[in-house]
């Protein structure tokens, strides 16, 4: 195959909607790139797991040159498709390794920023309980939560923790639910895995960390700090590969890391402590030299009290 | 142990009211259907086009009190559909439920999404308040538990007490309970069989589709795809076990909302060493102990389910 | 009786036709009917005569021909609008259904105000509907409670809400279809003085009925429909039983009548049986049924006569007690064995119990016997076979239809119970059980019952015959026992009893213990 | 005024036009949310024939979608034609997968011959037992089938989760909840080579004609048709109705079961908890859209999967939102149900009739 010119066809397969935090982060990635004039992009939403493969399927028969989604799910067929379509470039969400000849992964790596955000929670609780609800207990989920937890309890060991998986990835009000029972429970602060959550605290007047997504402007005074997650390096860096015809099986994961910009950290400096912050920063500062590694800790974590 | 702590604390139940409203509005709603003998599935359906037409009328500027309209509308639209395929032209209740459940949850999907192409983060609207009254909310337990609530969660109160005064006592309620039980006995005395079946689903539906508004305007601010998650199936259980009566839907909805409440709040606490399916399962499957003990006396309308034809037995 | 052709007009019907497909049910039918008149409609099963009543009701739209009621003040003749039941409930038509149009979960107050309010009213005016409702009871002797539930109503009680119901409307026609055909002869007398009360002042009535005796009693003026046409309007007076019979039918009906024989061995008994709950129950029951033999069962509808026949067919438990068929204890057996066993039953309600309405004729004549090797092999049926002898019973007991692939739901009231008859009786069982066996159906179906039980006790099986007709009772039974609240006398000899013992007995006269009256 | 009138055997005529005819308007209706997204009606259709039938590929992705809607649509018409309600096919399907997983994941090491069969049986079993719960809850205590079967469907499938996270969980799946692999011996046969199309869809098709074959031919069949149009005639012709129920509810949950083991053995090789996009639900459609005739279930399957393969991939190829597949579906059964009316009733126009002996007087 030769360079391709510009703007490339990329077409987009998301098992839920794209306003779900994780894939909206890919959806604007995809956007951008798209105003920006290099690809044109079209996009399926909300495929079931069984039509997984046959939209697979379809968008590399219309000729795109890169298809995005997520292979948790579906990982086999997915990779079976896509060696069945040397032609077409495919970037895939997932919790394994690439695969020949054209199947390159990706995934949310941004534990680092998240044991940031667990510094600023951890040495700002008074209540030293602190409420995390997640969707399910699944990698992407856990090892974010997880590098949290040790983020807060390396500032401050005597912090405890609830859990809760509202076994959804969209209940919005389950969600504000089982915040509101941590908050019952003595929570002062909690970590917003799922949307819904950081409603609670505002309704409640507590803080409230967020992730993956920056909500701040929706909860003026609620949120103490951001993991974020930026697609655009992983994204970026996928399209300039097949333009030059260099795309390679390869694992874009790092591309989260906060050294690429993948991944980045927020605080509230009107409501996180001065020396918090300052903390965080420095430790931050080590993330990025590549002094300090935040582990990364698949398992599911659990109520600490 | 500290279940007497939950059980006592305010908190838990405004919880369980809160969780309870939406079931409120949903079970009162399938209960009217099905006094009249109409089993009305397409409530998962109604649901969904209630949250997302009352919503989409408040973001669009409609006040909130017109989105609530607005979400009544769209929920008596759908069981229109309902009551002229079920009871004129006299389909199956099953299938034409599920098949209001498809079209009512594809069509707000796509409405939703044809209007909004590109959000990345769904739209906000600024929600019912809990309702504030000074004096009461400043009661000891009562206070608290009641005045954390906003007005749609008074308006499923309201809804409950005007159901059961309707159907106990006035002759409308009186012609809805016979035409549930034996429609010939409603046409024998000069009603129209199909005004009232009709009449009890399109308003039983709007009451359906205010449970969904309660979840985008007052559980939360903003519609998402799937967010109504079997809430309606619920409903359909509970309004078996609550004997198809107003009174014992409330408690029925109450019940179920203090499961829920609990198991929020138990599974932060032995959630370690049990799997957190177990408290989610929980609900259901006291939904189904709850139904074998009230079914020796469950009091069916014997005409549910049976479309009437005139003139044919 | 004296006439009434005086009396202004009230009601006319005018050349109606009604068709059902090609089919017609009514054809050029009229009728008049005037203030205070007794109007007795006769005709064979699928005369047209429920059709008629449902177009005069507004259920049905006649094709052709139109309906007049006179106008309640001025008297003038104003017509119906079509197929609307609350313009004929407006001008003061009230009807009785053949199946009770009654809302089983309401009270008894509850169904006769039900409709009467406006239903935009936010409250019932409950106090005076009772008031109005206790002086309608005084003057025409209707009682029931009010305010019990339908469900827990004798049949007889349901029948007087009904034409409380009307009354309550201020009928000034009432039609009432078969109103005779589930009610003890008591309670057909107390009626029929109800309904002659009531046509003294003023009612007009519409009376269906297969009951010539009562035809002959009650009325004023008799109209006989045949096949959809009208063949008699004639007054009662001067009209005799044998001419009725034949102007319905067309020609002369023969009626069976028992003959002497000696009954042979004991083949079933029920010892100290009770079952079931309520006031339907069965208490400490003894019965015993000789080969050969019809024994009867009379008693007041719902005093235990279907509880007795569930427990004697294996469709209810007994509590206590024993059953016993040919020497073999059945007590704790299901409806299956006591069939193998050799034991029939006519169901009472032969369209719920009896057939599978929308099976065909040919299934529904095999039902019962399905697992038989003859039907079956390997548990694949033997169409052909089926068919073949489904044929042949068709032929046999004359059933009217279509072919054995139609539906039986299609067939008369009659022709189920053929049906009925078809299969039971042709395995020769030891034992029948006839619930209501004539119940609705016309003279020459009941002659057709009758012989049929009669051919089975001539062949020497043990027939149980439960039924609220006294007359044919008297006629075919060779020992009567009473039932009275769940409680059963001892058989007596029928030569030894008369009419009014046997009501007697039937009002409770004559039993002892608990429930019973002192003898 | 209108009036209905039953037109008793339908003629094949109109038992083909009037389906066909349904069909046109549903598209015709289909036609204003295609043009509220602002695509060409006529492309669109285009599209979506090619999408379900244009090429290999399309038929045999539409008949992979079928299969398991034949399944679950046998499920709810033999369990409807007993009049036991079961809404809970969604609920056994999962079980069935759940049990082929657990027999066919290495817990027995045995060639295909066994394996296969085994882990088929063990899916029918599965989905059988979740639904005889349910039937003699209602067979003994009259508990009310349509509301334990729908309840069961949330509380199996959590269960299933559960599993799924606990002890079934992959261990070389990064701690996703999904299931290890089927083992070769355990998966059903391809049917054609880089198709997805499987051995599910001929236990689909075996089970219909078996189905049909039981209904219409044996002793169970006519009992299960008598129970169901009269229960109390059947009680008093002797025939066993408690035991007709459990058996349809044993067939009927096994029918879901197998769904459940085609997906899993033949489509996605390992389960995981959103296996099923509401096979189950749209099961009873299926059977309804058939008359609940175990041969029409397949044709009312095809119909279905063709709409939606066809609809949504329609949806891609003119960027509207795919949400317009479901919504043509919905549409399609709304006008498919409705036709069915005319096959059984003729629709007379009547003119309100004016009083003849008024004029003549
Ligand atoms: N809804 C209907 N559809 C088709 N045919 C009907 C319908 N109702 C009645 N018929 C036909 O009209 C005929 C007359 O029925 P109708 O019920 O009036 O008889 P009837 O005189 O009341 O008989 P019975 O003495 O058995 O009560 C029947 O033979 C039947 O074929
Ligand atoms: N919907 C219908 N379609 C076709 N025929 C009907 C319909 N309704 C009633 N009939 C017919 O009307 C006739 C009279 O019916 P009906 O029920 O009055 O019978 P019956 O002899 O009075 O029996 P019973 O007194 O036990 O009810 C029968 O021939 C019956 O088949
Ligand atoms: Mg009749
Ligand atoms: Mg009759």
């Amino acid at each position: 195959a030769d360079a391709k010119d510009k703007p490339l066809k990329v077409a987009a397969i998301y098992t839920v909607p794209v306003e779900q935090q994780w894939v909206s982060r890919i959806h604007k990635a995809l956007t951008t790139a798209q105003e920006r004039g290099d690809v044109t992009y079209t996009y399926s939403e909300n495929v079931a797991n069984t039509d997984y493969e046959r939209v697979m399927r379809e968008y590399a028969e219309q000729g795109m040159d890169m298809v995005v989604g997520e292979a948790f799910a579906v990982e086999r067929a997915a990779r079976k498709v896509a060696a069945e379509y040397p032609e077409t470039a495919f970037l895939m969400g997932s919790s394994f390794g690439p695969s020949k000849p054209n199947f390159s992964v990706f995934d949310n790596f941004i534990h680092e920023p998240s044991y940031l955000t667990g510094m600023i929670a951890g040495s700002t609780t008074k209540s030293n309980i602190i409420g995390m609800v997640g969707g399910y207990a699944i990698p992407e989920v856990n090892r974010l939560m997880n590098a949290f937890m040790e983020g807060a309890l390396a500032v401050n060991p005597e912090v405890k923790f609830l859990v809760t998986f509202i076994n959804s990835w969209y209940d919005p009000p389950k969600a504000k639910e089982s915040a509101f029972a941590m908050i019952d429970k003595g929570a002062d602060l909690l970590y917003a895995e799922r949307f819904g959550v950081s409603d609670a605290a505002k309704e409640k007047g507590i803080l409230a960390i967020g992730n993956v997504i920056d909500t701040a402007a929706d909860y003026p005074g609620t949120i103490l700090a951001s993991a974020l997650w930026h697609m655009e390096p992983t994204i970026d860096k996928a399209i300039e590969a097949v333009a030059s015809d260099s795309f390679e099986p390869a694992d874009y994961g790092t591309y989260s890391f906060m050294t690429y910009g993948g991944g980045s950290f927020v605080a509230d400096e009107a409501l996180a402590s001065a020396d918090a912050v300052t903390a965080a920063k420095e430790k931050e500062q080590e993330i990025l030299d590549g002094l300090f590694r935040v582990n990364v800790n698949d398992t599911e974590p659990k109520s600490t009290m | 142990m500290d279940f007497l702590e939950i059980f006592l604390s305010a908190n838990f139940w405004a919880a369980a009211l809160r969780i309870a409203t939406p079931l409120v509005f949903g079970v009162i709603g399938a209960l009217i259907c099905e006094r009249a003998g109409v089993l009305n599935l397409g409530i998962e359906g109604i649901f969904t086009a209630g949250a997302m037409a009352g919503w989409m009328a408040v973001w669009l500027g409609a006040g909130l009190w017109g989105g609530v309209l607005v979400a009544a509308g769209a929920g008596a639209f759908f069981g229109l559909i309902h009551a002229i395929l079920t009871v004129p032209l006299g389909l199956s209740q099953h299938v034409s439920g599920i098949g209001v459940t498809l079209f009512a949850t594809s069509l707000s999907y796509f409405t939703y999404r044809t209007a909004l192409p590109d959000v990345s983060s769904p739209p906000r609207i600024e929600p019912f308040k809990p309702l504030d009254i000074p004096g009461l909310s400043d009661l000891p337990f009562i206070g608290p538990a009641l005045f954390q609530q906003t007005a749609l969660t008074f308006l499923a109160l309201f809804v409950v007490a005007a159901t059961a005064f309707v159907l106990y006592r006035t002759p409308l309620g009186l012609a809805i309970r016979a035409v549930g039980d034996n429609p010939s006995a409603v046409e024998s005395q000069g009603l129209s069989v199909y005004g009232l079946r009709i009449g009890a689903v399109v308003v039983g539906s709007a009451l359906m589709a205010l449970g969904g508004a309660f979840l985008t305007m007052s559980a939360f601010d903003a519609f998402f795809f799937g967010m109504v998650n079997g809430r309606g199936w619920i409903c359909i259980a509970l309004t078996v076990f609550a004997s198809w009566r107003p009174g014992k839907a409330l408690l029925g909805a109450l019940l179920f909302g203090a499961f829920d409440a609990f198991q929020v709040r138990l599974q932060t606490d032995v959630g370690s060493f049990i799997p957190g399916q177990v408290f989610l399962m929980m609900p259901y499957v006291l939904s189904i102990a709850a139904l074998i003990l009230v079914a020796r006396k469950a009091d069916y309308p014997r005409a549910l389910l049976t479309p009437y034809f005139r003139g044919q037995r | 009786m004296t006439t009434v052709s005086a009396a202004p007009i009230v009601l006319q019907l005018t050349q109606i036709t009604k068709r059902f497909g090609s089919f017609a049910a009514n054809e050029d039918v009229s009728l008049t009917l005037r203030r205070g008149e007794i109007l007795a409609l006769l005709g064979e099963n699928g005369a047209g005569k429920t059709t008629l009543m449902n177009i005069l009701f507004g259920h049905y739209v006649a094709d052709e021909g139109n309906v007049e009621i006179a106008e309640r003040t001025s008297g003038t003749l104003n017509a119906l609008p079509a197929g609307q039941p609350n313009a004929a409930l407006d001008a003061g038509i009230g009807m009785v259904h053949q199946h009770f149009t009654l809302a089983e979960n309401l009270t008894a107050l509850d169904n006769i105000l039900l409709g009467t309010e406006k239903l935009s009213a936010m409250t019932s005016s409950r106090t005076a509907a009772r008031q109005r409702l206790d002086d309608l009871m005084r003057r025409s002797g209707l009682t029931v409670d009010l305010d019990a539930r339908i469900s827990t109503l004798s049949v007889g009680e349901k029948q007087r809400v009904e034409i409380l119901k009307a009354l309550y409307r201020d009928a000034r026609v009432l039609v009432l279809d078969e109103p005779t055909a589930v009610l003890t002869p008591q309670e057909s007398d107390t009626l029929f003085e109800t309904l002659k009360t009531l046509a003294a002042e003023g009612l007009a009535i519409i009376f269906i009925s297969h009951k010539l005796d009562e035809v002959i009693a009650a009325s004023h003026r008799i109209m006989v429909l045949r096949l959809g046409k009208k063949v008699a309007d004639q007054p009662t007076e001067g009209s005799t039983k044998l001419q009725l019979a034949e102007l319905m039918v067309g020609k002369s009906v023969p009626q069976s009548t028992r003959s002497e024989q000696a009954a042979g061995p004991l083949l079933l008994t029920l010892k100290q049986a009770s079952a079931g709950e309520g006031r339907t129950a069965l208490h400490a029951v003894d019965l015993e049924l000789f080969s050969g033999e019809i024994l009867g069962i009379a008693g007041v509808s719902g005093n235990g006569q279907a509880t007795l026949a569930r427990a004697l067919s294996g469709l209810e438990p007994l509590t206590a007690g024993q059953l016993q068929l040919d020497g073999k204890d059945l007590s704790g057996s299901n409806a299956r064995k006591m069939i193998d066993a050799g034991f029939a039953r006519i169901p009472e309600d032969r369209h719920k119990d009896g057939i599978v309405g929308p099976m065909s004729v040919a299934e529904n004549l095999t039902i019962e016997t399905i697992r038989a090797p003859e039907n079956q092999r390997f548990g694949f049926l033997k169409f052909g076979a089926i068919a073949e002898r489904a044929r042949q019973a068709i032929k046999a007991y004359d059933i009217r239809c279509q072919g054995d692939k139609a539906p039986a739901r299609l067939l008369s009231g009659g022709n189920i119970q053929k049906i009925v008859l078809a299969r039971t009786l042709d395995a020769a069982p030891k034992v029948v059980l006839a619930a209501q066996p004539s119940r609705g159906l016309d003279v020459g179906a009941t002659a057709d019952v009758h012989r049929r039980l009669l051919d089975a006790r001539a062949r020497g099986a043990g027939v149980i015959l439960i039924s609220e007709d006294l007359d044919e009772l008297m006629r075919l039974s060779d020992r009567i026992a009473v039932i009275h609240r769940g409680h059963l006398s001892a058989a007596e000899k029928t030569e030894t009893l008369d009419r009014s013992t046997l009501g007697l007995k039937m009002a409770g006269h004559g039993f002892h213990g608990d429930t019973g009256e002192a003898a | 005024m209108i009036r209905f009138e039953p037109r008793e055997p339908a003629s094949l005529q109109r038992l083909i036009l009037i389906p066909v005819a349904a069909a046109i308007v549903a598209l015709v209706l289909a036609a204003i949310p295609i043009t509220a997204a602002g695509v060409n009606t006529f492309t669109a259709y285009g599209l979506m024939a090619k999408g379900a039938f244009g090429s290999m590929f399309a038929f045999t992705e539409m008949l992979t979608r079928a299969a398991p809607l034949i399944l679950t649509g046998l499920a709810a018409a033999i369990a409807f034609r007993a009049k036991l309600w079961n809404i809970g096919a969604e609920g056994q399907l999962y079980a069935g997968a759940l049990a082929a997983v657990a027999v066919g994941t290495g817990w027995i090491d045995a060639p295909a011959v066994v394996l296969l069969p085994l882990v088929i049986l063990a899916g029918a079993a599965a989905g059988g037992l979740v639904m005889l719960g349910p039937t003699l809850l209602k067979t003994r205590l009259g508990v009310d089938e349509v509301v334990t079967t729908l309840l069961l469907n949330f509380v199996i499938l959590l269960f299933v989760q559960m599993m799924l996270e606990g002890p079934m969980q992959d261990p070389m799946g990064m701690g996703w909840p999904q299931s290890e692999p089927m083992l070769d011996a355990a998966t059903l046969p391809k049917l054609m080579s880089r198709m997805r199309i499987h051995g599910g869809l001929i236990i689909a098709f075996a089970a219909a004609i078996a189905i049909h074959i039981l209904l219409k031919r044996t002793v169970w069949g006519f009992e299960i048709r008598a129970v169901g149009e009269n229960a109390s005639a059947a009680a008093h012709a002797g025939l066993p109705v408690k035991a007709t129920f459990i058996r349809v509810g044993l067939l009927s949950g096994a029918m879901a079961g197998l769904a459940g083991v085609g997906e899993v053995a033949g489509l996605k090789g390992y389960l995981t908890a959103d296996l099923s996009p509401g096979f189950g639900y749209s099961g009873i459609v299926v059977a309804m859209l058939a008359g609940l005739s175990p041969l029409g279930v397949v044709i009312a399957a095809l119909f279905i999967a063709s709409i939606f393969v066809g609809a949504d991939s329609m949806s891609r190829a003119t960027s509207v939102s795919n949400y317009l597949a479901d919504l043509i579906v919905a549409m399609s059964l709304i006008c498919v149900l409705i036709s069915g009316l005319f096959l059984r009733f003729r629709i007379k126009f009547v003119k309100p009739r004016t009083n003849i002996s008024q004029e003549t007087q």
